[in-house]
């Protein structure tokens, strides 16, 4: 029998793998592709919980069934800005979102 | 005890004056106001003069001792039980006599105003400025209540300053009412420390009430405010030593005596009045109102001997030099008040002991008169001759007979020449002091000497010494001005024969005054010497005052200039409070503190600027933060606030 | 009577103005709507004395609404006499400024609005028995104030604006901490309400913690040394009626405040800190007057002076006896109506010179009697003379302060009876110059300058009564408020 | 060590190998390929926790979804073939640094939290999921199921709105330019 942990130490090291990811990428894809992962983390957790400490309940289910939901249209979101900074700055580079604040 | 419902009026009557004058004179009374408060202090003065023959001859003295009556009293302010303002009018012998003088002064100058200020812009102004006064120092004088008598004592300090300050587009009358008030303001914050004082130990500031709870030997407030002690002085030495400075600060006692000759930028009147016969002697009346305590407490009277005592005869050593008659006229005053000073410091308080408090406020009775007929005689002249240096005068007594004859009577009075009022007065100031000590008996002889020989130094120098040659045309006043100069001067003549031991004496029983001939003869020697001398010196011009100045010279010139006390003032209110107070607070307030939150509102500018960095927009580098402030709070709750 | 009236007709009026344009209908609707307030300021005092005559309960006319319910905050109003006065004292100083502000042209409407508006917070303060709702109405009579000099200022305007709200804010941050903690401490599930804090007893350690907020964020608004140096920059720069009101009822909300929130709530913090606060407002006192010394601008003077005479309001806040707190009470009304007075004068005088520089006037008496006496006669209150308020109330505190019969207590008293001297040298330099001595403003010898017209000289008249009064008649002021 | 236990491991290791690769891989197109593994790995992870239906959503939407997007805005912004530029050597240290950080911290916190598990059947059927959806009492997910079909439409509003501006108001403003230019000169 797997502990509960252990999958909550999967999901916490995939989570922390898509925060280096996050961090150290420039490219706005790459960053995006790190957030699935993050988000992905959380959702095993949610699973997990809900199988292991509340096997009655639904709750840890419908949250990852929301989350995804939630990612695609993030994903989609942020497809289209990173596609519409491609048009105007001809580069997707991080560091060209900064001018977001002037 | 009833009958005396009209006293209040004679305070009510000023008011009316002040009150009517001061809002509508201007616009309704521009013309009448002089007559309007004329009548109405002609009222005052006969109601005064009632009251004081009701008090004196009526019912004032049962028993053989004159009562304190309470004709009015109500509580206008209550500090704590016990401790609470009354208004009231309280008669006793001394403040029916203050009344007296007090109302027929002020009516005299009332009347010698009409004439003397006719034609002055603020002609009204003026007249209700004198009700303002008069009522105030009426007030003062019927007081009940210690606090009371600070009041007025304060409403007297202004109308003062306002009436000094009248002539207002003159910067030195301007300068000259600053400086009285706030020489006296400083002397009034000794007065209230020592109200405090008195009314924390004897637990009321009711007079009476102080009074007895302070003077019962064995009574606990008393052992409280003698077994209290700082620098080694009781709580009650201190106490009355403040209330003492007070007085001496309304007196012009030495060394707060600074504002009283620069005082006579008034208008003369106002001079006579207020500087001369009533408000400057408000600080013996003080001392003589608390008189049991000053008696009881030998080192607080001390004080009041030797200040009164130094006083006279610094007084009168300056009034000798200078050349401005009505800054002679204020030094004599200092030197007069000073003799009533330690005439108070001499007494004791029984019967033949209690001389000098009855010699004191005999004084105060005469001087009145004879001071303030000098002021008005002298305030002829200056309206006539428009100056007040003596160089600009002289041969005026065929121009002024009238004025002239009564300015001699006073002269003769101050300088203590029989039967005129003030030989009468000063005779049993002087047994006073002779039955006291033979050192100040020699001083009060010395200082009376110089009184006699610079009064008729300034008799001669305005009257004889040369022809008239001046530009004005000098003649007799109105006649206005010419009726107060006959009542005063038959009063000063006159005045001196009242038994005046009968009604004022300190225990408040009938004193009967021996006249002691012999004891006179050195008085009037003394006297009659001084007058000598001034004749020789300046009945005709020579050069014998140049002489003699330059006999004395170093002495003289410190004389002429007053001792230096006023640069002493200068230096100190310009240098030390201006330079070393005023200007690092102002500038503490604006460097330091106003600075130092200037600086914390820069600090905060610049805080937001160092960390306006953060603020990146790199969406990274916000991650990190995001991150590192998530792995802050799990460390923080979960492993160290567990 | 119905408390809420008093925070219903400014509101009423004040929305009325919206929809009225120019100056005349402007400064009408104003003007009914202070002698509104001043009507009922009256009438409420006719009614206190009324009800106080058979009711004895500790505060009267009370109204209670919920308000918030979860947090238990409620709109809970009522009066004692202290409120009473100072509620006269702020439909004195409103009406006053309205007339003083009569020929205001520039944007009235707002103008006119934000003084009703402040009006509003005062009047809301002073009835306030809930904690909560006294701190909503205190922000409501802070924010027009930075408005008001922003735009009606004169000189270093935006700078005094901003110095005058962030330091009040800072005081309102502090007061705000110190009634959370009163809040929180409160038995039962916490309460703003004054009266079941006060009947709380709190634990005198807390009482120790929190009585510093209180009092010190209070303190800022009535010019606590040292954070008084707001007063001298935002004073001067705010218009005429702004200036009066912020001397006249600005300051005294936070000494009203001092009493109420901060001693009448926490006595035993009050006792713990009881000397610091003599030494601080002592040392206002002196410092205050020292500084006024040297100023040379008519509004520094007179609110560096107000820094002096706030000082006496702390004190007898400080000193602790029923005697000094009267005085404190006494002084508050005093210093009210005497500074807005003296700002109103003093704006007068600017608006006819153009300066407000002591030194580039003179003599202005000979041309301007009216102003020029009521300049005097302000001065004269100022400096403590008997018959004007100042002097009741300062005798009051002194009073206070010896009772307490202890060395400490003695050198307070003296150092801040010393203060009456400086006043007096510094009001008397102010008037020496500028009221005294020959003509001449702006080195011109030959001005003329119309004396005061009917609406100031009706605004003079209205303060000066009101100073009359309470110094002519203190007892019956005394029984108002004790 | 039971099948079971053997199947978790090697799927954690097939998810956390793909996921650090796709995280470090140089080439865009490649790390979107190694995400695609992971996140197959993770469908298999919920196929092993015997959440079917999740797993069913994980592999339509995310490997079918959501990586064929990423995969279509590489191609679209020509970065295929890219190597991503890189980073400051200082600072993927310190990135490093941070995520064995927070690993740390997370495995401390895991491993010293005791978990009651609870031995019921966890028994999810699609209809149960399904009544669940819809329902409006209690256990009901009805309300966030409505919130985040809004959610969806605006997402899909905005991605079409950001998406067409720049593409039609530009050369729309061109064209007017160019043929007012045209008709000045004429």
């Amino acid at each position: 029998m797997i502990p509960v942990s252990h999958i909550l130490i999967l999901s916490a090291t995939l989570f922390f793998i898509g925060m280096y990811g996050f961090v150290t990428r420039k490219n706005l894809i790459t960053m995006l592709m790190s957030l699935e992962l993050m988000l992905n983390s959380v959702n095993i957790n949610f699973v997990a919980f809900n199988k292991y400490l509340y096997p009655g309940k639904l709750d840890g289910i419908f949250f990852t069934i929301f989350i995804i939901a939630v990612a695609a249209a993030e994903a989609a979101v942020a497809i289209s800005i990173i596609i519409n900074l491609y048009r105007t700055h001809k580069t997707i580079d991080v560091g060209a979102a900064t001018e977001l604040k002037h | 005890m009833g009958g005396y419902e009209h006293t209040l009026w004679t305070l009510f009557l000023p008011v009316i004056s002040f009150v009517l004058l001061g809002l509508f004179g201007r616009k309704y009374f521009s013309k009448s106001a002089g007559l309007i408060g004329v009548f109405l202090l002609l009222l005052t003065t006969a109601l005064s003069l009632y009251t004081a023959y009701q008090y004196f001859f009526v019912n004032g003295l049962v028993d053989g001792i004159y009562q304190k009556i309470d004709a009015f009293k109500f509580t206008w302010l209550t500090f704590s039980p016990g401790v609470s303002i009354d208004m009231g009018i309280m008669l006793d012998p001394i403040s029916v006599m203050m009344l007296v003088v007090v109302s027929s002064v002020s009516l005299m100058v009332h009347i010698f105003s009409l004439g003397y200020m006719k034609g002055e812009e603020r002609f009204a102004t003026y007249y209700s400025f004198l009700g303002l006064f008069t009522f105030a120092m009426l007030g003062l004088v019927v007081s009940s209540n210690l606090f009371q008598m600070y009041m007025f004592w304060e409403l007297v300090g202004i109308s003062s300053y306002l009436l000094i300050g009248f002539h207002f587009q003159r910067p030195s009358a301007v300068a000259a009412s600053k400086k009285a008030f706030i020489v006296t303001r400083f002397a009034d914050l000794g007065f209230l420390i020592g109200i405090l004082m008195l009314a924390f130990y004897g637990g009321s500031l009711d007079f009476n009430t102080i009074i007895q709870h302070l003077s019962a030997q064995q009574s606990s407030a008393y052992l409280a405010a003698t077994t209290a002690s700082f620098l080694g002085v009781t709580a009650l030495t201190w106490g009355l030593t403040l209330v003492f400075m007070g007085g001496a600060g309304k007196s012009a006692m030495f060394p707060l005596h600074v504002w009283l000759p620069d005082a006579m930028e008034g208008p003369t009147p106002v001079s006579a009045l207020i500087h001369a016969a009533t408000m400057v002697v408000a600080g013996v009346y003080l001392v003589a109102r608390l008189f049991p305590l000053y008696a009881l407490n030998g080192a607080s009277l001390e004080i009041v001997l030797n200040v009164g005592l130094f006083t006279a005869l610094f007084a009168a050593i300056i009034a000798c030099t200078q050349t401005d008659i009505k800054r002679v006229l204020a030094y004599s005053t200092m030197s007069q008040i000073g003799f009533m000073m330690f005439a108070l410091g001499v007494s004791g308080t029984q019967g033949e002991q209690g001389l000098g408090y009855t010699a004191s406020m005999f004084h105060l009775f005469t001087h009145a008169f004879f001071k303030s007929l000098l002021f008005l005689g002298a305030g002829a002249v200056i309206h006539f001759v428009h100056s007040n240096e003596m160089k600009d005068m002289g041969g005026l007594r065929k121009w002024m007979p009238l004025t002239h004859l009564a300015f001699l009577i006073a002269c003769l009075a101050i300088a203590g020449i029989p039967p005129f009022a003030g030989f009468f007065s000063k005779e049993e100031i002087l047994l006073a002091t002779y039955n006291k000590s033979i050192w100040v008996y020699a001083i009060a002889l010395i200082t009376s000497g110089l009184t006699a020989f610079y009064m008729f130094r300034l008799y001669f120098s305005i009257f004889w010494r040369k022809e008239y040659n001046g530009h004005s045309h000098p003649h007799e006043g109105t006649m206005s001005m010419k009726i107060p100069l006959i009542i005063l001067a038959v009063c000063s003549a006159l005045v001196g024969l009242i038994p005046f031991g009968k009604f004022v004496s300190v225990g408040n029983q009938p004193l009967e005054t021996h006249f002691h001939l012999m004891f006179s003869i050195l008085p009037i020697i003394i006297g009659v010497a001084g007058i000598l001398i001034a004749l020789l010196m300046y009945k005709k011009e020579n050069d014998r005052p140049q002489n003699m100045a330059q006999a004395f010279g170093n002495f003289y010139r410190a004389a002429k200039n007053r001792f230096y006390m006023d640069e002493l003032y200068l230096f100190v209110t310009k240098n030390i409070i201006f330079k070393w107070v005023g200007r690092p607070s102002a500038w503490f307030d604006r460097k330091v503190v106003d600075g130092s939150m200037d600086e914390i509102a820069n600090l905060t500018l610049e805080t937001s600027k160092a960390i306006k960095g953060l603020q990146s927009g790199k969406v990274q580098r916000y991650a990190m933060y995001f991150f590192g402030g998530i792995a802050f709070l799990i460390i923080l709750f979960v492993y160290i606030l567990k | 009577m119905n408390l809420s009236l008093l925070i219903i007709i400014p509101t009423i009026f004040s929305l009325l103005l919206l929809f009225v344009n120019g100056l005349k209908q402007v400064r009408t609707v104003s003007l009914i709507a202070a002698l509104l307030q001043f009507a009922m300021s009256i009438y409420l005092i006719v009614k206190y004395f009324a009800e106080r005559a058979v009711n004895k309960a500790p505060f009267l006319f009370e109204q209670h609404y919920e308000w918030f319910k979860t947090p238990n905050i409620n709109y809970h109003v009522g009066v004692d006499g202290v409120s009473v006065a100072m509620i006269a004292l702020t439909a004195f100083v409103i009406l006053a400024g309205v007339l003083v502000s009569w020929k205001m042209e520039k944007l009235n409407k707002e103008f006119f609005f934000l003084l009703l508006f402040l009006s509003i917070g005062a009047y809301g303060f002073f009835i306030s028995l809930d904690l909560f709702t006294m701190f909503f109405f205190l922000e409501v009579a802070v924010i027009p104030k930075f408005i008001l000099i922003g735009i009606w200022g004169s000189g270093r305007k935006e700078y005094s604006a901003m110095k005058l709200i962030l330091m009040l804010m800072a005081g309102s941050a502090l007061i705000f901490v110190g009634l959370a903690g009163l809040y929180f401490n409160t038995s039962g599930n916490g309460s703003f309400d004054m009266l079941k804090i006060a009947s709380d007893n709190i634990s005198p350690e807390l009482q120790r913690l929190f009585f510093p907020f209180v009092f010190i964020g209070f303190g800022i608004f009535t010019a606590l040394f040292p954070f008084h140096t707001w007063v001298p920059d935002g004073h001067s720069s705010a218009p005429t009626a702004a200036s009066m009101f912020l001397a006249g009822i600005s300051m005294k909300l936070g000494g009203y405040g001092c009493l109420r929130a901060a001693t009448y709530m926490m006595p035993e913090g009050a006792a713990f800190y009881s000397d610091a606060i003599i030494i601080l407002a002592c040392i206002g006192i002196l410092y205050g007057a020292f500084a006024t010394m040297m100023q040379t601008d008519l509004k520094y003077i007179n609110a560096y002076s107000s820094v002096s005479h706030n000082g006496f309001v702390l004190l007898g806040i400080g000193l602790l006896t029923k005697t000094a707190i009267t005085g404190a009470v006494l002084q508050m009304i005093s210093h009210g109506l005497m500074t807005a007075l003296f700002f109103a004068v003093i704006g007068m005088i600017y608006d006819r010179t153009h300066t407000r520089e002591v030194a580039k006037m003179s003599g202005l008496l000979k041309i301007t009697p009216f102003i020029s006496s009521a300049f005097v006669i302000v001065g004269l209150v100022s400096l403590g003379l008997p018959g004007f308020s100042g002097f009741v109330a300062e005798m009051t505190v002194f009073m206070g302060g010896w009772q307490k019969g202890n060395m400490f207590y003695y050198v307070a008293t003296i150092a801040a009876c010393a203060s009456i001297v400086v006043t007096a040298v510094y009001i008397l330099r102010v008037i020496g110059s500028v009221i005294m001595g020959p003509l001449k403003v702006n080195g011109n010898e030959q001005v003329v300058y119309a004396d005061a017209t009917w609406y100031e000289k009706s605004s003079i008249v209205l303060l000066m009564a009101g100073i009359l009064v309470v110094g002519i008649l203190p007892f019956a002021v005394l029984r108002l408020i004790s | 060590m039971t099948a079971h236990q053997i199947i978790f491991y090697c799927l954690a290791a097939l998810i956390l190998i793909t996921g650090l690769l796709s995280v470090t891989c140089p080439k865009v197109f490649r790390s979107a390929i190694f995400l695609l593994f992971s996140l197959i790995g993770i469908a298999g992870l919920y196929f092993w926790m015997e959440a079917e239906f999740i797993a069913a959503v994980q592999i339509s939407v995310y490997v079918g979804g959501i990586v064929v997007i990423i995969i279509f805005s590489i191609f679209l912004t020509e970065q295929a073939g890219k190597e991503t530029r890189s980073i400051h050597p200082v600072r993927t240290v310190f990135a490093v640094l941070a995520a064995l950080l927070g690993m740390i911290l997370t495995y401390l916190t895991v491993l010293n939290y005791d978990f009651v598990e609870s031995n019921e059947a966890f028994d999810l059927n699609i209809p149960r999921i399904g009544n669940a959806m819809v329902a409006t009492g209690e256990g009901g997910f009805s309300l966030p199921f409505e919130v985040v079909s809004i959610l969806l439409l605006a997402a899909m509003i905005g991605c079409i709105v950001v998406a067409m501006r720049s593409s039609i108001t530009k050369p729309d403003e061109k064209k007017l330019t160019q043929s007012i230019t045209e008709i000045d000169e004429a």
